[in-house]
């Protein structure tokens, strides 16, 4: 009997703190399979957002670093173009890169920067318990929208992808989610492509993941999967947005 | 003797129950028990059944979920 | 006297950086430091260094959060506002334990204040304007020759203690020229001592997490302290100023930067015209000279504390006088500039007045 | 000695590096010199003065405020400056482009027709030069020839030509006044 | 008694300040002030006022900008790293003179820190952890029926003297339940007088300019001036404290916020252990209540100062105490609490060690 | 004789330090006039930005505001949503708008915050001397790519409209110049939809300007109209992006 | 009197609203009353604690660092408080999930079977409140009709229903002591 | 009498040329005068031929030109 799937060692022995059926865990656990897959574990440096995932600190088994809210992608800057041989992933959440981090992703993206960042949108503010985010749909509710989004008061949803598509900067952009095991696939290979850019050195990409957050959406884990699947999966369209290194093939 | 064995951490399994849902043999179910953690974890209902398609795997956040295939 | 340039404060803080080894600028523009950005944006090439202007002064803090931790010597400047922007990024690189340099060309605040020579940061400077338990070193330079030779001075403090170090300038000497002599040989990176704590890939070692926060109970406090112990060191051993004058002097002054220029040529007025007035000028204001004034304190008859600045020094010397001397203060607010003739006239007021 | 000098002008009349080039002739010569701008929001179509101190000893105080040498090249500047000037001190001021007249009476004081000079000689962007001229002349704070000297360091992108039209300029401002 | 209802600290502020009249609200979430916003989202509405999530705690502060420069009362809330990011916001507001709220529920630092009670940002708001020269006043609450009624006495204050005024406050105040009596009516904006300072278009009158520069030399320094006198009157006028058992203290407590609660505490046990100790807490940090520490300074044989920081109000102590009488401290950096138990074991130790 | 073309009385007496030939000045006027034409200068607070018009607050003669670099967007909301019966116009530069203040543009934007932006596009830090703008061209000189923009070090260009077009929010999106009189009229054009659609309390309207900017482009005026119309005009297509009162009809 | 109070056990055992309860119904029945809950980061699938203070006079400190009186629903919890209760204190903890036994000597132990007796109710959910009934029959710090006009009040949007079966379980709680 | 009439403040132009560029007539020159900003004003050379088009106000950006018309 072969083990064929278990924990990678790309994650470290440490308990995950995230709550049962957490978008979270899926996500880091496809990212640690890669850095083994691929190889670079031992050159990776990974970046843990200030959100949920700030733990990420201690599960990934790689060198990581902990920056200040939505300045991931300005950290991951700092330390590809110190150390150019780095492999530097930037593993951010919704409010962390697409509110109070948008000036540091969109420049980043412009600047066509060499790393990776990995944007888990679940559509909420997990970590303070629920908030708004730039990314919660229309009339969602919110602990700051109790009476659900309204868009003329709290705005429109930021869709990311769409956004640094406008770019000239950027390599590769994709969307993904993490709701089924066939989309958690897919979200793998989108990653992992990401890396490989990376790699390459190519430049920049970004993989958006929806992802679930059962404990704010005030949903079962399976009722969350279902909602990514019929619901916010309509509004942020799971596609490929670019890989200019297809098109100049 | 089963072609594959799932087998589930116990401890470190949340009870989300989404293997569970996205298991395709529907094998998988959540124990009465609860686990060090307060949780109910998953258990394996019907191993021979197991088909080693490593959705559960896929799916689990922790993960704690544990896939072995037989050696061709 | 060796070969002399007339240099820029602002390019010789530039270029004494790269000599010193610093090998990553990144900056956001503003006067009056502009030159300092364009002045790297030139040369750091030739130096196989890594020159970014950022969308920010924020992005610029937290890029050399991310040099810092892959190891190199990194170096942002600034002018007052966009130091009040680093503040989160300076305190999480406290709390990291990150090495580098912060210039801050301090300009007239608050808020959009204007353009000229000031020294009204002090506080934010020397008190932590950021969140949180810290203290940075704080170098005070003066002419120009020492806004090229103190950005070695920082980059070594800095990996010494692990911490930021800032240089608090100004307008003037951000601007002023004077001959600047090379008094150092420039410091090649590649044999400075490898930093046991640095991210480079957990290749033959374990991982290592560079972070700022601990949330289990308990433990963030007694990191705390431990950094203080770092912080009474520092204290303890880090302390640098100039004395002027000060053996027999029964009037002090005692001013840092652009104002202890002035004061020098108003302590040479002051003699004279007779009169033993001497000058204290502190070098580092974190630590601040505490020692020395102590052990002026029985001797003086009257401490002038001369700021570009309503004010904030003052408290650093008062908390040592304890009231065992008079002392009076010189302000500035709003970037204007002391002159010789006006401390000396305001002297003798005081003096009248005792 | 130390002579502490003001220059004042238009932005584009060669303010600055009239007085970067007495800080480097000071220099050259083993003096102690500061240089010092103003700068910024003045830019903009603005006025342009700077500061300049040579010494025997150690600068201390790098800041003008009331200058042994003025040197002003329009109207604003003489309106602004002149009061400021030492008891005893000495204005240069630029006949050609100031129609009023300094009136002070406690300094020495010194018209030079330097956009007229700077015309004859072919460009009016070398009336600073004119001016500098007359300066080194009167108050011998340092050498023609490091002027000279000076100019070239301070131009180090401007052409032979150039070099030479400065150093005319500079020979004819100060035959003004030991001419 | 008149009606009680249990509230949590940070729902008392909101519910406080939208009863002082506050129709505005901007801010981003962070632990442990979001149920600040979140309950200001609820029922703002029904005051008719505005309630936004901003992108970041800097849109926040500026946001704050444009409204109390449209003459509403405006706040903010936030916690210590957010706070940071705000400082060039509260410096342009200082330099424009806008009036406005800003609370900061404390956590520990430095950097990402901890999400635990503080007050480790005492610096920053009491000398402007922004750039140029400014002061705030800063009240610090220590109960849940403070955190309701300070907003109401910051908006006062900062209208009063066109400020923004900072409430300093900490994770424990913030999630602390206690009974809340509505000590005041609610106040109706329409009859607050009307400023004549505000942007509300130039109908009928000369059209108006609210800015932070002056770029004309030597404007800036007269403004500045200026300015300073306001600081001068605040602190002559609003300085706040509170006492316990000063009257015949030997040992004196200065604390302020939730260190003020324990260390009342701790004064009932030194009192039942028959020991003279009394407790000074400032209300106002800044002004600091420098004239009473003045008084007690003749008669006190200690003070302690408890602070959860390394030791930041205890300069504002010192500045006044002069080294006339010992001074303690029993610092908390990072997010630790301390009890009354520990602060009469420390007492005991210093008594000793006198 | 009838006064047809005259400075109008939405200037005040001050006179404009920009240089000779700056673009500022033309835009200036345009708004000036635009206050008086549709009646809206006594109802009206502009926002001056950090940049070489922080001294716009002098030059309209209507209530200025002046706020910290970057943060237009933001004082307009806090403003605007105070005050709603105002008419808000914020005034920012490239610099101001596309590098510090990215965060607070797209946001404002993606909240269709009811204000009239007007962005002037001069590829250049004006006030600091020059340096690069995230506006500045490929290859483009300025005091910090002294060997010109190489986009591999110094990133891409954004194109501003374009990157907020991919948001939901915004009403009105326009790119015109002012480096002819035709231009001038056209931008007029705009600016003034801008405004109707903030009086019609329809929502976000941007209008980004190509304005000139000799000094720091090191041409002459006319040198510098010229390259607006050859050069950077070609970079950054003049066109009406979006303008959804029309789609309504 | 003064009675301080810790409460702990899992997320999700109701630890926070039972501190509530306490509060509410001390408040209404005249005393002074301060509550603190932990919270944040330890949100995630963690443990939750709080501090309730219920006194005659005044409340001083609301931080509870040595209680008179520990609840504790888990076994970490069991572990992390048993040794801060004050001499003479009083452990409550709740036998049906706690394997292991409080160890000290100095303090009053009662076990509470509080999960076994809530499902027996129907929902384990209730476990708090039987563990709140016996601590009110034998602390006497709030009366049990105090405790249930609380938990209408803090669960104000629950239904009859729900608030009918809280009371039940306060009183079996209650009666475990006083039965 | 000339049907429309353009007129330089003086003190205002900054000579900096763009009217002189956009006048379709070419009836604009820089003077050789120096006003009181040191700058070269504009001046019409011809103003006979001036259509009254207003391109030189347009592009004028202090603005320094004003434009009469005749009334009809
Ligand atoms: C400057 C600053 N502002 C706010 C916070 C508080 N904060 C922590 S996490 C977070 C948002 C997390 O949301 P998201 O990025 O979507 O991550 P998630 O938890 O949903 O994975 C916020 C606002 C902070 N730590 N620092
Ligand atoms: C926080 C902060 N950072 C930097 C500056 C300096 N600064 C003033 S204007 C400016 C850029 C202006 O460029 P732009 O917005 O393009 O306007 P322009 O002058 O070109 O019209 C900068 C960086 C500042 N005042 N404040
Ligand atoms: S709050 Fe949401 S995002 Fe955070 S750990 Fe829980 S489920 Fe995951
Ligand atoms: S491997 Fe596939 S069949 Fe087997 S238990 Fe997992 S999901 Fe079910
Ligand atoms: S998916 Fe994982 S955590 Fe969830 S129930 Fe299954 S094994 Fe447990
Ligand atoms: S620097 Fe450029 S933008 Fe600024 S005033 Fe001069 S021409 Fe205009
Ligand atoms: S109005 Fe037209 S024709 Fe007349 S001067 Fe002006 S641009 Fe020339
Ligand atoms: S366009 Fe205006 S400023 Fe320029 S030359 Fe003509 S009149 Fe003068
Ligand atoms: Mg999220
Ligand atoms: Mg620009």
């Amino acid at each position: 009997m072969r083990k064929v799937y278990h924990r990678p060692e790309g994650l470290t022995d440490t308990l995950m703190r995230y709550c049962p059926g957490c978008g979270h865990g899926i996500i880091h656990r496809i990212i640690a399979e890669l850095l083994v897959e691929l190889n670079i574990r031992e050159r990776t440096v990974g970046i843990a957002p200030v959100g949920c995932s700030v733990f990420a600190d201690e599960y990934f088994n790689c060198d990581m670093i902990q920056p200040a809210h939505g300045r991931g992608p300005a950290v991951a800057t700092g330390l590809k173009r110190a150390n150019p041989d780095l492999i530097v992933f930037s593993y951010q959440g919704d409010g962390d890169l697409a509110a109070i981090g948008t000036a540091e992703i969109v420049h980043a993206a412009a600047r066509n920067e060499n790393f990776t960042v990995i944007f888990v949108n679940n559509a909420i503010y997990g970590m303070t318990g629920g908030q708004l985010a730039p990314t919660t749909l229309p009339n969602m509710v919110s602990t700051t929208t109790p009476r659900g989004r309204n868009t003329k008061l709290a705005g429109n949803p930021i869709r990311v992808c769409e956004l640094l598509n406008s770019l000239d900067g950027p390599v590769y952009i994709n969307r993904t989610s993490v709701h089924t095991p066939q989309w958690v696939l897919k979200t793998k290979k989108a990653i992992k492509r990401g890396f490989e850019i990376q790699m390459a050195k190519k430049g920049f990409a970004l993989i958006e993941v929806l992802s679930m957050c059962p404990t704010n959406w005030r949903m079962s884990p399976i009722e969350s999967s279902r909602w990514i699947e019929e619901v916010m999966s309509k509004y942020y369209e799971l596609k490929l947005f670019r890989d200019l290194t297809k098109e100049e093939k | 003797m089963p072609k594959n064995r799932t087998e589930v951490l116990v401890d470190v399994c949340k009870g989300c129950g989404l293997c569970v849902e996205f298991c395709p043999k529907k094998i998988i179910r959540l124990s009465d028990d609860i686990n060090s953690s307060g949780y109910h974890p998953a258990e394996i209902i019907d191993q021979e059944k197991c088909i080693g398609c490593g959705f559960c795997y896929l799916i689990c956040p922790e993960p704690a979920m544990v896939i072995y295939r037989e050696e061709r | 006297m060796s070969e002399r340039y007339l240099f820029r404060g602002n390019h010789a803080i530039a270029e004494g950086a790269m000599r010193a080894g610093c090998r990553f600028f990144a900056g956001y523009p503003i006067t009056p430091q502009n030159e300092i950005p364009e002045y790297f944006s030139a040369r750091m090439p030739d130096y196989g260094g890594v020159f970014l202007q950022t969308e920010s002064e924020i992005a610029a803090i937290n890029m050399l959060f991310g040099a810092s931790a892959a190891g190199v010597r990194a170096m942002t400047t600034s002018s007052s506002p966009g130091i009040s922007l680093m503040q989160e990024g300076i305190s999480y690189s406290c709390g990291a334990d990150l090495p580098m340099v912060i210039a801050n060309v301090v300009r007239g605040g608050p808020g959009l204040g204007n353009i000229a020579p000031a020294q009204s940061d002090y506080f934010q400077a020397t008190r932590g304007g950021g969140h949180g338990d810290y203290r940075t070193p704080v170098l005070a330079p003066n002419s120009v020759q020492e806004m090229f030779e103190f950005p070695k001075l920082a980059f070594e403090l800095a990996e010494r203690y692990r911490t930021p170090v800032i240089i608090l300038a100004d307008g003037l000497l951000g601007q002023m020229i004077e001959p600047l002599e090379y008094t150092f040989d420039p410091v090649d990176p590649k044999t400075l001592p490898k930093k046991d704590y640095i991210l480079d890939g957990c290749k033959g070692r374990e991982r290592r997490v560079i972070r700022s926060y601990d949330l289990r109970p308990g433990y963030l406090e007694k990191l705390n302290f431990e950094r203080i112990k770092k912080y009474q060191k520092i204290e303890a051993e880090e302390v640098r100023y100039e004395t002027d004058h000060l053996d027999d002097a029964e009037f002090v002054i005692i001013a840092y930067g652009t104002c202890s220029r002035v004061a020098k040529a108003a302590v040479r007025l002051a003699r004279n015209n007779g009169v033993k007035m001497g000058l204290l000028r502190p070098i580092t204001l974190w630590p601040f000279p505490k020692k020395m004034i102590e052990e002026l304190t029985g001797k003086t008859r009257l401490f002038i504390v001369v700021e570009m600045s309503m004010g904030q020094m003052i408290e650093d010397v008062e908390l040592v006088v304890k009231g065992k001397a008079p002392v009076r203060l010189i302000p500035h607010p709003g970037g204007g500039i002391p002159t010789a003739r006006e401390i000396w006239e305001r002297f003798q007021q005081f003096r009248e007045e005792l | 000695m130390t002579n502490e000098i003001i220059i004042a002008g238009f932005g584009g009349q060669g303010i600055i590096s009239a007085g970067m080039i007495i800080a480097q002739a000071g220099m050259s010569e083993g003096r102690y010199v500061t240089f010092f701008p103003s700068y910024g929001a003045e830019m903009r179509g603005g006025t342009a003065n700077c500061s300049v101190v040579v010494s025997d000893e150690e600068v201390a105080s790098p800041v003008v405020d009331r200058p042994d040498t003025l040197m002003v090249m329009n109207e604003p500047s003489l309106i602004r400056f002149e009061p400021r000037v030492k008891e005893n001190g000495i204005l240069f001021f630029n006949q050609t482009l100031i129609k009023s007249r300094p009136k002070r009476k406690d300094i020495k004081i010194y018209p030079v027709e330097a956009n007229l000079i700077a015309e004859e000689l072919g460009s009016g962007r070398i009336a600073n030069m004119v001016m500098l001229g007359a300066f080194a002349a009167v108050t011998k704070t340092v050498d023609l020839d490091s002027l000279k000297a000076a100019q070239r360091v301070i131009f180090k992108k401007a052409d032979e030509k150039m070099h030479r039209l400065n150093d005319q300029a500079l020979e004819r401002g100060y035959k003004l006044i030991n001419g």
